[in-house]
């Protein structure tokens, strides 16, 4: 279903965003980065106290701004900051994985990894792997079609300019009608 | 009846550029707000007590009374609480940047048609000074066609009260009787205003009810204590003026969230008196 | 001089239609329910016979769940812009097979979203709807239309009232200009024949005397019938979702850093949200306080504002509750207890 | 269930009259054909109002956590097995105290005309009484001997057949298939409402700053809606189906529930609603739960 072709692929960047602990994970994002290691841009982190901390909430809302794919990384069981954050949240993950997967989500799209504060490679390592496996799936055709069909005006832009035909579409009103009839009601 | 030919989108709010932001008192801002658009801001007009919906885009609309003069054209003002999503929003607004608004509704206070040419009373308690501010403005700035101004306001202590600047002037200005006072413990040292609930303070000042009309507003358990002393004053209910503030969301009668028994405080209040308010049950 | 129009005309009435453009709505099956449906094709339209009354009304189709009624962006240095959606440009829709219950519930709604302030998102609609309601040959058990001061073939809100008389054909009574157009465009479907056949339509006697109700209501408002009534309300929405009459709505902002929709979704009284106010305050903080409020707007105020009842009796409330809060059965107990 | 019915009104009258509790909760004639409603008396005469047939099926454990009962003083309650697991939860998460409730459990061959799926393959149908071990709730009295035997709880393959159905469905078309649940949800939050374990005073969906879940009736927001839902629910939703049931929009909402409870067993081992002593499944961990999807 998501196969594209070539050279929309090739114009198409996939959006990652990863969700990782403050004292593991990101320490070692910056270990990467001091040690001048590689690794793919198109991944954007966001820094949380602990995985713990890292709500189904927040992966939720990253694929509804359009996130392709979702990293979420923090410290090895045992060494977490907060000595259990980790465990908890690996319970948490464990059944939000078969949810989406129950729901139709590809598990590629969202991964779970342990990086500790001295794992700089790895960090990169595991960033090329996630943006390589996304890219290879394409963009997140599934969820934007949910979402340009639930008028979320970003994706109706994008997916032309009638989102859906009116009785298909969610949320009449949203969608941008043709510019010529429609008046400007800017009272 | 065929309504289409009439048909715009009365949810649609002016666009309102913020000119200026005081802050009252902690958590209490005042914004003033000019129409961007010129037509509108020739010809808009309100009456004092009359209300608005005020938005953020993406926050969404939150409804606070303009506070500022009827008699005033062109700007109107409005104070707020930061309490939730939209208060929140317009908290981080600054000069410069563009609100919605969407108003003006509901009725208003009837000067015009009652209060002038008599004695008034004006009451107000914490943030609920608001829409009686609106109300002193119209009447000083017509200061002529009404008698006796009495003003009675008080806060929980001296940096909660509101309008400060213009407590001092009304305090300062010949033909107003101007009482202020703070809960007791709310003084701070060398304050100059009464020490007591706003309830023991108007009984104190007991204005006289000869020929006057009150008008009334603040918290419901503010105007719970005050309205019996009023009473007792001798205030007949139909000249005591109060507002009421329910949740709302459109502000013009169809979403069906503020009524307080068969009334729609958008449609036919916010401004009740006394009178009616006996009418409705305890349901605000 | 009557008119007829048999069963598989009615189909091709519906096939017509679409073909000229009409967003047809039907009831149709949806798994093992009865559902309005905008039908794609006429074979969708259940005959008369398979239904008495759908899940919920065609309320949807002149009053969105959920629509945009602003759509904004920010443009340069931030500054907001919005756009209104467009207000004219609907398509003309026809609802076919409803029941007179249903369609009465238009004349009711007309009064609220036409009170002072004309709602365009609903009118817009409402003036291209059409609206074909068949009588009920016989009643449900939940219906208590005959006590709502309705009835199994009232025509108040149908614009063309179908009567089933024998032979699957029925007869057809033109009752506004809408219908009227309707049966001239599409006239080769209908007939006309000498006498008015036979036809049949459900008996229902009233389950009370409603106009028992509001006297009631007007001097009990602190009553402890309604925390007996209503201490086992869930306080869910799905009585007022799937009730024609119930038209209350929220309004909330969607969007990103982009922009976005300002939105206009359904809103029920029975959630504490409706009333509570920024302060934490709440005038209804108690459920039998909300279930009361839904009773008395449709029995009491709408009747003084309006001088119409927000209820048409379908019983679709009681049918669809968790726990089967039986608005038929407080309105017999209040009729009963006559102050 | 005659004698039955007898044996609970005559219970009820007396605890009611004793001020044993201030308030039972029972069912009572439904108003729809094959309905029993919920019913909630606060004096003993009204006893005689109280039902027991084949249509007992709302979790009455849901109106432990309300005020409009709760209010009223010590709670006198009709729960069946399934039922009484509702109230293991909500002991297990502190929502109530025990010596708060007189549980009166009543022996049941299963619910529903036609029999409910569920009641098929019912493991409790009459539930435990004083005799209980510390490990299983004790209800305080126990009405009638069940005439159907406890299913022996085999492997999760009856159990789950409903789920293992969707979750051999190819991607794409579960996808398809939750896309077209999803978009048929108003969003009347029944399926939140009868819920006995969704007893927040203040819901996810109801936090505006920020807005995490969409409160709009569009097939995203609901998308959200219903994973969050049953992301709370896990390892806690003790399966008594009642959000099925309440959805006005027939949405399998139970399937949903059902995939956790799976998801719980087959990971965690653990059976929500069993042991009020235990440890609801997401709110502990063991070092050694599962690590393999890491990288």
């Amino acid at each position: 279903m998501e196969k594209k072709a070539e050279t929309e692929k090739a114009v198409w960047q996939p959006k990652i965003i990863a969700f990782v602990c403050n004292w593991c994970t990101y320490a070692g994002a910056d270990l990467a980065g001091t040690s001048r290691l590689k690794y793919d841009a198109h991944i954007r982190v966001l820094r949380l106290p602990c995985t713990g901390r890292i709500d189904p909430l927040f992966i939720l809302k990253a694929f509804e701004r359009g996130a392709d794919g979702v990293l979420v990384s923090g410290c090895h069981p045992g060494d977490c900051h907060y000595n259990t954050g980790n465990y908890h949240a690996r319970r948490r993950w464990t059944l939000f994985r078969e949810l989406l997967e129950f729901v139709g989500i590809d598990l590629q799209r969202l991964q779970f990894a342990w990086v500790s504060a001295a794992e700089g490679a790895k960090w990169a390592e595991v960033v090329n792997a996630m943006v390589a496996h996304v890219r290879e799936l394409g963009p997140f055709e599934g969820y934007h079609t949910m979402l340009a069909r639930s008028g979320q005006t970003l994706w109706l832009a994008k997916a032309g300019a009638n989102g859906g035909n009116g009785s298909g579409h969610d949320v009449p009103g949203t969608q941008p009608v043709e510019r010529s009839k429609e008046k400007q009601e800017t009272e | 009846m065929s309504m289409t030919a009439t048909l715009t989108n009365i949810y649609a709010p002016y666009l309102m550029t913020v000119d200026e932001i005081i802050d009252e008192a902690p958590g209490i801002r005042t914004l003033k707000l000019a129409f961007q658009d010129e037509a509108v801001r020739k010809d808009f007009a309100f009456r004092a007590g009359q209300f608005g919906l005020y938005s953020v885009f993406g926050a969404g609309e939150c409804v606070f009374c303009i506070a500022s003069g009827a008699t005033r054209k062109g700007y109107l003002e409005c104070s707020f609480q930061k309490v939730g999503r939209v208060t929140n929003a317009l908290r981080d607004v600054e000069v410069g940047d563009t609100v919605g608004f969407r108003g003006p509704y509901g009725n208003h206070f009837p000067l015009d048609e009652k209060i002038k040419g008599h004695n008034v009373v004006f009451i107000g308690m914490g943030i609920g000074l608001a829409p009686v501010r609106s109300v002193i403005w119209t009447c000083l700035d017509e200061r002529k066609q009404y008698k006796d101004v009495t003003i009675i306001y008080g806060a929980r202590s001296a940096d909660l009260m509101v309008y400060k600047r213009e407590l001092a002037e009304w305090a300062k200005t010949p033909g107003i009787k101007f009482v202020k006072t703070v809960d007791p413990g709310g003084n701070p040292p060398g304050w100059d205003g009464e020490v007591g609930f706003v309830p023991t303070i108007v009984e104190r000042a007991a204005p006289s009810p000869e020929d006057a009309y009150a008008i009334l507003c603040g918290p419901p358990i503010g105007i719970k204590f005050t309205l019996p002393v009023l009473l007792k004053l001798g205030f007949p209910p139909e000249r005591i003026y109060t507002t009421l503030e329910n949740r709302m969301k459109c502000g013009i009668g169809k979403c069906g969230r503020c009524n307080v028994g068969g009334k729609y405080v958008c449609k036919e209040g916010p401004v009740f008196t006394a009178a009616e308010m006996k009418e409705l049950p305890a349901e605000y | 001089m009557a008119t007829i129009i048999t069963a598989e005309n009615l189909k091709q009435l519906a096939r017509e239609m679409l073909k000229a453009g009409y967003r047809v709505i039907a009831p149709a099956k949806q798994a093992d329910l009865v559902v309005f449906k905008a039908i794609k094709d006429a074979q969708e339209m259940l005959p008369e016979s398979e239904y008495i009354l759908p899940q919920a009304s065609f309320k949807e189709f002149v009053f969105p769940r959920c629509e945009c009624i602003l759509r904004y962006r920010f443009g340069e240095g931030g500054k907001p812009v919005f756009e209104s959606p467009n207000l004219d440009g609907e398509p003309p829709q026809a609802v076919i097979g409803c029941r007179p219950c249903d369609a009465a519930s238009l004349p009711i709604l007309d009064k609220i979203f036409g009170w002072d302030y004309v709602d365009p998102f609903y009118f817009k609609r409402r003036e291209k709807t059409a609206v074909i309601s068949v009588a009920c040959s016989r009643a449900g058990e939940g219906c208590f239309c005959t006590s709502a001061g309705y009835a199994p073939d009232s025509t108040a809100g149908s614009d063309i009232l179908l009567k089933k008389c024998a032979g699957g054909k029925y007869a057809a009574e033109v009752l506004s200009d809408k219908g009227r157009q309707l049966a001239e465009k599409f006239g080769s479907l209908f007939e006309k024949v000498e006498a008015t056949p036979p036809v049949e339509v459900a008996g229902l006697n009233p389950a009370f005397d409603v106009e028992k109700i509001k006297p009631w209501l007007d001097k009990h408002f602190d009553d402890p019938l309604w925390l007996e009534i209503a201490a086992r309300c869930m306080g869910c929405g799905t009585c007022a979702y799937g009730c024609p009459t119930c038209h209350c709505f929220d309004m909330v902002d969607e969007g990103d850093l982009a922009g976005g929709c300002r939105l206009k979704n359904w809103d029920t009284c029975s959630s504490a949200l409706f009333t509570k106010h920024g302060s934490g305050h709440n005038p209804r903080s108690s459920q039998e306080q909300r279930y009361r409020q839904r009773v008395l707007h449709k029995f009491k105020y709408y009747l003084e504002k309006f001088g119409l009842r927000a209820c048409v009796g379908c019983g679709r409330c009681t049918a669809r509750c968790p726990v089967n809060l039986d608005l038929r059965g407080v309105l017999q107990t209040i009729a009963g207890k006559q102050a | 269930m005659a004698e039955a019915v007898e044996e609970l009104r005559a219970l009820a009258r007396d605890l009611l009259a004793k001020g044993t509790v201030q308030v039972f909760v029972g069912y009572g004639k439904g108003a729809s054909p094959g309905r029993t409603a919920p019913l909630i008396i606060t004096s003993a005469d009204r006893a005689a109002e109280l039902v027991w047939d084949k249509h007992c099926l709302n979790n009455l454990a849901v109106y432990l956590t309300r005020s409009e009962v709760t209010k009223r003083g010590k709670v006198g309650i009709v729960v069946k097995g399934c039922d009484a697991r509702a109230v293991t939860g909500l002991l297990q998460e502190g929502q109530v105290a025990r010596e708060n409730v007189v549980i009166v459990g009543m022996s049941c061959d299963g619910m529903g005309e036609p029999l409910l799926e569920a009641c098929g393959r019912c493991d409790v149908h009459t539930p435990a009484g004083k005799d209980a071990d510390a490990h299983h709730l004790a209800c305080d009295y126990v009405i009638g001997k069940a005439a159907v035997p406890d299913a022996q709880k085999e492997d999760e393959g009856a159990e789950y057949a409903d789920v293992a159905r969707i979750e051999a469905l190819p991607l794409a078309e579960r996808w398809a298939f939750w896309q077209e649940q999803f978009g048929r949800c108003v969003r009347c939050y029944a399926c939140r409402q009868v819920c006995p374990l969704c007893y927040c005073k203040r819901c996810a969906v109801e936090k505006n700053e920020p807005q995490w879940l969409a409160t709009s009736a569009h097939t995203a927001g609901n998308f959200a809606w219903h994973v969050i839902r049953a992301m709370h629910l896990a390892g806690r939703c003790v399966g008594c189906g009642a959000c099925e049931r309440a959805c006005p929009q027939h949405i399998p909402l139970s399937l949903l529930n059902k995939k956790m409870a799976k998801a719980v067993l087959q990971h965690f081992k653990y059976r929500a609603g069993n042991d009020p002593t235990a440890a609801p499944a997401v709110k502990t961990f063991e070092l050694s739960d599962e690590n393999d999807y890491f990288r």
